[in-house]
């Protein structure tokens, strides 16, 4: 393949933000004109990776290889393959529909807005396409700084608090992750002599269970800050709350996933022993996460925190999906992560939508929308629903594969996480009751107007994902399962090289089988 | 022949009575002065290191810090009197607007 | 003889530089400052640094010491008084740390240094006989440290034009309504140029 | 069964109407909403006829059709695929889902006539068939529970029709999650089962169970246990009933399809499909058994002193649905479906009746602002009746068939106790069902003056489905006729579902137990039931006063009962209010508090170190020099260590 596909993946958004730069600054309308069709051609560019990555084909596929830094080692080193494809299709997705969807949302510098926007985009992109370690690092610390000024110049009130808090404590986390990279790279460089981050040559080095643990818990913490796991999580529902909604879209649908791809590519199969040895704490923090999460946003006034503590609890699904180490386990969870990014995106548009008309989030500021807004109330009854995992819809299918996973490594893990499921009814059926049924309480409510056309496009698309991903998951299992079953198998082989490269007493790699077969 | 320590001994305690009076007094000028004596001090060592070793490498660095010392006078003392104008005072103490 | 004579020398200068720092009154401590300089000069001719030991009376006591005096007289200061408890505190921590540093270098001296010969070489006949020792501190000075020497002339010019800026005094940003080339609020006191190098 | 089965079409009918609905929208006008939804109903009744026909022609060996659409999930050794089954027992269901179904939404056509929005009352009334039939011809557990949840959902929608009222949200929400806390169960019962068989699928799930679960095993307890839980969530039995007569919000003809004939029978139809495990374990049977009859009681108790009609009729649903448990808890399901069947006429009857009366009564659903509509309302009052009777248990009615063969196996299965309940439920059903009856239709007319005025006979597209009901009703129990050798029709019509599985053995066989015996217990039932009848007309027809008088004596017991026994508020303090405040603490204390203090506390705390810190710029240049000859001191020091 001699077209640099992934390379223009990555770098056309960010064409797209400099030449948004040199635009005079007062023609919104032409930024707004040109984000979307950079978005949109970026979108296209991506589509035919559905087609063009051959799930069962073993290895990383339209692999790009360039010398970048070649006294450290450090390659340019961009490749694909089941996992990441169909998340960099979420990614640009959800791009365009942010967009598109907060057009009116922001309307000063307007230019710096969709360039950020843009530049989120290459980095996220670039996040999920890099398979060296160093070029990892970079986009992840890159896709900080757009999300960063997006929060902390468009948001709400406490904006900068959040913002810094974010930033904050995300780097605290990764920069951790990147002394364990650079102990792999001088590992690999003594055992080997050659010094390289390529992603395969940590793969291949044997790792010894003792220094498995240090560094499994360096990658695990910035990526469990990133995810949000329990007791990390506190950065989000502030960042949520104060960012824009396009920003908040985004946040919500891509950034997220950042910590559970983390874990899925680098913490597990690097260094299987210690994600085994650790496996029950993180599965307790996952579950706490889920119920946690759940409880907690059921007491929230404000209608974008709610959202932003179902996150937790949605994304605890994902990382005990991970964590129960089977097939059910990873597809469910990386279909909770591709469900969660469409639904709780559309969630967020949706907030984002009372929010530009009545200026308010406060779930006592609405009430008896479905009268004003019948459209509107109907997308939101079926986004609410596959955000509650009602079958049929995406929700459902993660939902019921990470509990059948999790149930299969342990029974009462499962029992747990499903209290969840009910406790996600509560909070979400009370919040639409408080928001949408019951009369029309405040006058100003009474003559909202209703969806645009534009509105309408933007939730289209996910509507029909949502619906097609709940009734035929299949052709995304099937994308995604030979890359999951890779990773698990690596993880196996690695876990059982590992013992018996140190005679660990206990800990010989025992896939927890649950029941009977 | 002189003893190396003895000199050394003797540039040690020239440089500690410099150190002493800078910080004791509370007058620039005077602390200039003591500054200029750990100079000499170092000069002396570096003097009593050059006959000692035999080599005139010594001598040539004091060369190069006596022009030092020069340059440093000179722009020290046009700070001083430039802060004299301003605030009528020399008196190190009195002044203190970088105070954090 | 020659320790003889070094050992006067040397009370000569601690004496004389412990006068500098006790002095009240600046203008005696310069006077003591230039007594210490002579006396290490004269230090410096029993160590048969001839060369160093002219400069150093010739730059030092001439040129820099001038330079002390004529500030000290143009700023016309008075006795340093010198009161105050906190001062106190300071002049009792000064001289103890002074003290304590004395203590630590006589130590580090005594006992630590490398063994080598305690009393330097005899002086090689040879070198006795070589030409003086300017001549060879002025071939080394061409040779090997040609650029040190023309780095320290850069030195000079660039503290020769701070001087002058700095002396000539802040020109206070003019207030608006007083037309921009008036006189500087202060006199430009003339400012002799530093001692010249040798 | 010649030609492809096409069983797919019965679910797939509403849901097209469903579709065409959304994409018309308002085009479609009232007429054409209410024509779309009855149209596509009655054909997919039309087709499930002909597939039950097609189905009966089979010999009875291989009466199961299983139809595979496409694969839904195939994830590691799980894999799931859209299939249908039609087998007598599901045959059955479709039958009375349909057919029920078609009657209630002609009837809708005419009862939501007034109402503005019924194109949206249709299209969630579609919804809910297609996810019932979904339900019911599910051939794997996976393609159950999305049925499961679409009934719940689609009763959480239909309650909560009137959105305007505060009241019917709050009971949808209601409804909803009582029901996802049995679908709780239900989906860990699914995973037990997966995890021990590895597959979803009944007929394989069916095979090969006995081998792997030992007869009364903890695992294959557990799993039923779980589904059982489920299925009280779903029919609303102990302790999950708590929905069903707050639901009554919800218009009439919900209440009748939803609440009486299809919805809540879902659980007793799962129990039945899967009887095969639930007679692996016996001891979960004996659960079923008690929890069905004590729920018969129970609801039977709290229906005597209800005032709202339609809180009756909820409540005796409750408890007729406690007696199809409690046939299949003693291992008599054919007794069970055959008593969810006839239940499905005549409550749906006695339902879409009250909807009638309400509808004349514009609104009122208060009993004691009726009274002596007889003459007024002659063909609900025919239909209403015929329907009491029926529930009642009176000879040639539905309702005494069923519940006599569900009484007969309690007694001859071994469980005396259940049986005296059995016996206690009918009797409170006998003389509640009249209270409704007579306190409605008969005695001095308590109408307010402006109700009177308004009081008009419901139109035939209402009465016709009472009609066809009725005549249901009443001819419906003969097909289960008792004392039949070798078992009635309807059960050797089941008998290849049931028998095919575990041995039928324990309990006696219809056919084994003496005759003598066998009219005793009839003659008993009918006794029992006119007693009750008897009694109610004493008590509100002929004398009054001992109705009030009996009041007044157990003043304390009817309170309990007014109040259904405090068990909501019960329910509130226990867990609504815990959880709620166990979620405020969570979030204002410790997400607030000690997690983002934390976070905080680390910004401070930096903060604080470094005000500290800034006391050394003193400014001084004495304090400088002196903080560097420190230094010098120091390094020296370092030196001189040995």
């Amino acid at each position: 393949m001699n077209f640099p596909w992934l390379s223009w993946l990555v770098f056309l958004p960010l064409a797209g933000a400099a030449l948004l730069l040199a635009t005079p600054a007062a023609a919104d309308r032409w930024h707004r004109r040109w984000a979307t069709t950079v978005a949109l051609a970026e979108f296209a560019l991506s589509l035919p990776l559905w087609w063009q990555v051959i799930p069962w084909q073993p290895g990383w596929q339209l692999v790009e290889k360039r010398a970048w830094l070649p006294a450290l080692g450090a390659q340019y080193y961009l490749g694909v393959d089941g996992i990441s494809m169909l998340l960099v299709l979420l990614t640009t997705l959800m791009t365009v529909i942010a967009i598109i969807g907060a057009f009116g949302a922001v309307r000063e510098r307007t230019r710096e807005f969709y360039a950020l926007l843009l530049a989120l985009e290459a980095g996220m992109i670039g996040t999920f396409l890099s398979l060296d370690l160093l070029l990892f690092y970079v986009f992840w610390e890159a896709m900080l700084i757009p999300m960063y000024l997006l929060i902390g110049a468009w948001g709400g009130q406490r904006r900068v608090y959040a913002a810094i808090k974010f930033f904050l404590y995300t780097m605290a986390g990764s920069v951790l992750m990147l002394v364990a990279i650079l102990s792999l790279y001088f590992m690999q460089k003594g055992l080997t002599g050659v010094p390289t981050f390529e992603l395969d040559a940590f793969y291949a080095m044997p790792l010894a269970p003792a220094s498995q643990v240090w560094l499994f818990l360096a990658f695990a913490l910035a990526f469990a800050i990133k995810v949000p796991m329990f007791p990390f999580h506190t950065w989000l529902p502030d960042a949520h709350v104060e960012a824009p909604t396009a920003g908040s879209v985004i946040l919500a649908a891509v950034l997220l996933k950042m910590g559970t791809y983390g874990f899925l590519r680098f913490a597990i199969p690097l260094f299987p022993t210690a994600s085994l040895q650790f496996t029950p704490w993180i599965v307790a923090l996952a579950l706490i996460g889920i119920v946690y999460g759940a409880l907690v946003s059921m007491v929230q006034p404000d209608l974008k925190k709610l959202v932003a503590y179902s996150s937790v609890s949605h994304l605890g699904f994902c990382m005990l999906g991970l964590y129960a180490m089977n097939p059910q386990g990873f597809a469910g969870s990386l279909m909770q992560m591709l469900s969660h990014g469409v639904s709780t995106g559309a969630l967020f548009l949706l907030v984002g939508v009372i929010y530009e008309r009545r200026h308010t989030r406060l779930i006592s500021d609405f009430g008896g929308l479905w009268k004003p807004l019948p459209v509107y109330s109907a997308i939101f009854l079926v986004v609410m629903l596959s955000s509650v995992g009602l079958p049929g819809t995406n929700g459902f299918v993660g939902e019921f594969l990470v509990l059948l996973g999790a149930f299969r490594a342990n029974w009462w893990w499962a029992a747990i996480a499903a209290t969840g499921v009910i406790l996600s009814a509560c909070y979400m059926l009370w919040m639409f009751q408080r928001v949408i049924f019951g009369p029309v309480t405040h006058e100003e409510n009474r003559d909202l107007k209703d969806l645009s056309l534009r509105e309408r496009l933007v939730f289209a698309p996910l509507l029909i994902l949502i619906f097609w991903m709940g009734l035929m998951p299949q052709p995304f299992i099937d994308r995604m399962q030979p890359a999951l079953n890779r990773t698990l198998e690596l993880s196996k082989q690695r876990a059982a090289a590992a013992a018996v490269m140190h005679t660990l007493p206990g800990a010989p790699f025992r896939l927890p089988t649950g029941g009977g077969r | 022949m002189i003893p190396l320590s003895w000199l050394l001994l003797l540039s040690a305690v020239l440089f500690c009575i410099g150190v002493v009076g800078v910080l004791v007094r509370r007058n620039a000028i005077v602390i200039f002065m003591s500054i200029e004596l750990m100079l000499n001090a170092s000069n002396l060592a570096f003097v009593a290191f050059s006959r000692h070793l035999n080599s005139l490498d010594g001598q040539v660095f004091v060369f190069f810090v006596m022009t030092v010392a020069a340059a440093e006078v000179a722009v020290g003392l046009a700070i001083i009197v430039n802060l004299f104008r301003l605030r009528e005072t020399v008196f190190v103490d009195e002044i203190n607007l970088l105070k954090g | 003889m020659i320790t003889v004579l070094f050992v006067a020398f040397a009370a000569i200068l601690v004496v004389s530089s412990l006068l500098v720092i006790l002095h009240r009154n600046p203008l005696t401590s310069a006077l003591f400052l230039v007594l210490a300089f002579c006396s290490l000069a004269a230090i410096y001719l029993l160590l048969h640094a001839e060369f160093i030991g002219l400069v150093q009376v010739v730059v030092y006591a001439g040129a820099i010491m001038v330079l002390f005096l004529f500030v000290i007289m143009y700023l016309n200061l008075g006795h340093d008084v010198e009161s105050g408890v906190t001062l106190a505190l300071r002049r009792g921590l000064g001289w103890l740390l002074g003290a304590v540093l004395v203590a630590e270098g006589a130590l580090l001296i005594t006992g630590r240094l490398a063994p080598g010969p305690a009393t330097p070489q005899a002086l090689t006949a040879a070198a006795a006989a070589a030409p003086g020792n300017t001549q060879q501190v002025g071939l080394l000075l061409y040779s090997r440290y040609l650029f040190p020497f023309e780095i320290t002339s850069i030195i000079l010019l660039v503290a020769m034009i701070g001087a002058i800026v700095i002396a000539r005094g802040l020109r206070e940003p003019a207030p608006a309504e007083a037309p921009a080339g008036s006189a500087p609020v202060t006199a430009a006191a003339p400012e002799e140029a530093p001692g010249e190098d040798a | 069964m010649n030609g492809a089965p096409l069983l797919w079409l019965i679910p797939a009918l509403p849901l097209a109407a469903v579709l065409i609905n959304l994409l018309l929208g308002d085009r479609l006008g009232r007429r054409g909403a209410g024509w779309l939804a009855c149209g596509a109903v009655g054909l997919s009744f039309a087709w499930s006829v002909l597939s039950v026909l097609r189905l009966a022609a089979l010999p009875e060996a291989q009466r199961a059709v299983v139809e595979s659409v496409y694969t839904w999930m195939r994830v590691g050794d799980l894999s799931v695929d859209v299939s249908f089954l039609l087998d007598p027992l599901s045959a059955v269901m479709i039958l009375v889902v349909t057919g029920v179904g078609f009657l209630i939404h002609v009837y809708s056509t005419g009862y939501m006539s007034h109402e503005p929005d019924v194109r949206r009352f249709f299209l969630y009334l579609n919804l809910f068939m297609f996810a019932m039939l979904t339900l019911v011809l599910a051939d794997n557990f996976l393609l159950m529970f999305v049925g499961w949840e679409g009934v719940g959902l689609c009763s959480y929608l239909l309650i909560g029709f009137w959105y305007e009222r505060p009241a019917a949200a709050a009971a949808g929400k209601k409804a909803f999650i009582v029901n996802r806390i049995g679908d709780f169960g239900f989906l860990l019962g699914m995973f037990t089962l997966f995890a021990w068989t590895g597959t979803l699928q009944f007929q394989r799930m069916f095979e090969v169970a006995p081998q792997l679960f030992p007869a009364g095993g903890i695992v294959i307890t557990v799993a039923t246990l779980l589904l059982f839980l489920g299925a009280t969530g779903k029919s609303a039995q102990l302790p999950l009933y708590v929905w069903l007569p707050d639901a009554m919000e919800g218009p009439t003809p919900v209440s009748a399809l939803i609440h009486a004939a299809t919805m809540v029978t879902a659980g007793v139809y799962m129990v039945a499909r899967t009887h095969v495990l639930f007679q692996l374990a016996p001891v979960s049977l004996e659960v079923v058994a008690w929890v069905g009859a004590a729920t018969a009681l129970f609801a039977a108790t709290i229906g005597l002193a209800q005032n709202d009609i339609k809180r009756v009729l909820a409540y005796s649903t409750v408890s007729q649905l406690g007696y199809m448990f409690m046939a299949c808890g003693v291992g008599a399901f054919t007794a069970g479906i055959f008593h969810l069947m006839t239940h499905a006429f005549f409550k749906a009857l006695l339902f879409l009746g009250a909807g009638s009366v309400i509808h004349a009564m514009s609104g009122e659903q208060d009993m004691r602002r009726m009274g002596g509509l007889a003459a007024r309302l002659p063909w609900t009052h025919g239909a209403m009746l015929m329907a009491t009777l029926a529930i009642a248990g009176i000879p040639p009615f539905a309702g005494f068939f069923s519940k006599d063969e569900i009484l007969a196996s309690a007694f001859f299965s071994g469980h005396p106790a259940i049986w005296v309940m059995g016996l206690a439920g009918a009797v409170l059903t006998a003389f509640y069902m009249f209270r409704l009856y007579l306190l409605t239709f008969r005695g001095r007319p308590r109408l307010t003056h402006e109700a009177e005025h308004h009081l008009h006979e419901s139109p035939p597209a209402m009465i016709v489905p009472l009609f066809v009901l009725a005549v249901l009703s009443v001819l419906g129990g003969l097909v289960g006729p008792p004392l039949q050798e070798g078992g009635h029709p309807f059960a050797r019509w089941l008998a290849p579902v049931f028998a095919s599985g575990a041995h039928e053995g324990g309990h006696a066989a219809a056919h084994e137990i003496p005759v003598a015996t066998e009219w005793m217990l009839i003659g008993l039932s009918v006794l029992v039931a006119a007693a009750g009848i008897a009694f109610a007309f004493r008590a509100y027809l002929w004398s009054p006063e001992t109705a009030t008088r009996l009041r007044e004596r157990l003043s304390g017991v009817h309170r309990a009962l007014l109040n259904k026994y405090w068990v909501d508020e019960l329910y509130e303090w226990t867990v609504v209010r815990p959880v709620y405040h166990t979620a405020q603490a969570f979030w204002r204390f410790w997400d607030t508090k000690v997690v983002d203090g934390i976070v905080n506390g680390v910004g401070v705390t930096l903060e604080g170190v470094s005000a500290v810190l800034r006391l050394f710029q003193t400014g001084f240049v004495g304090t400088y020099a002196l903080l560097f000859t420190l230094g010098v001191v120091a390094l020296l020091l370092h030196f001189l260590r040995p």
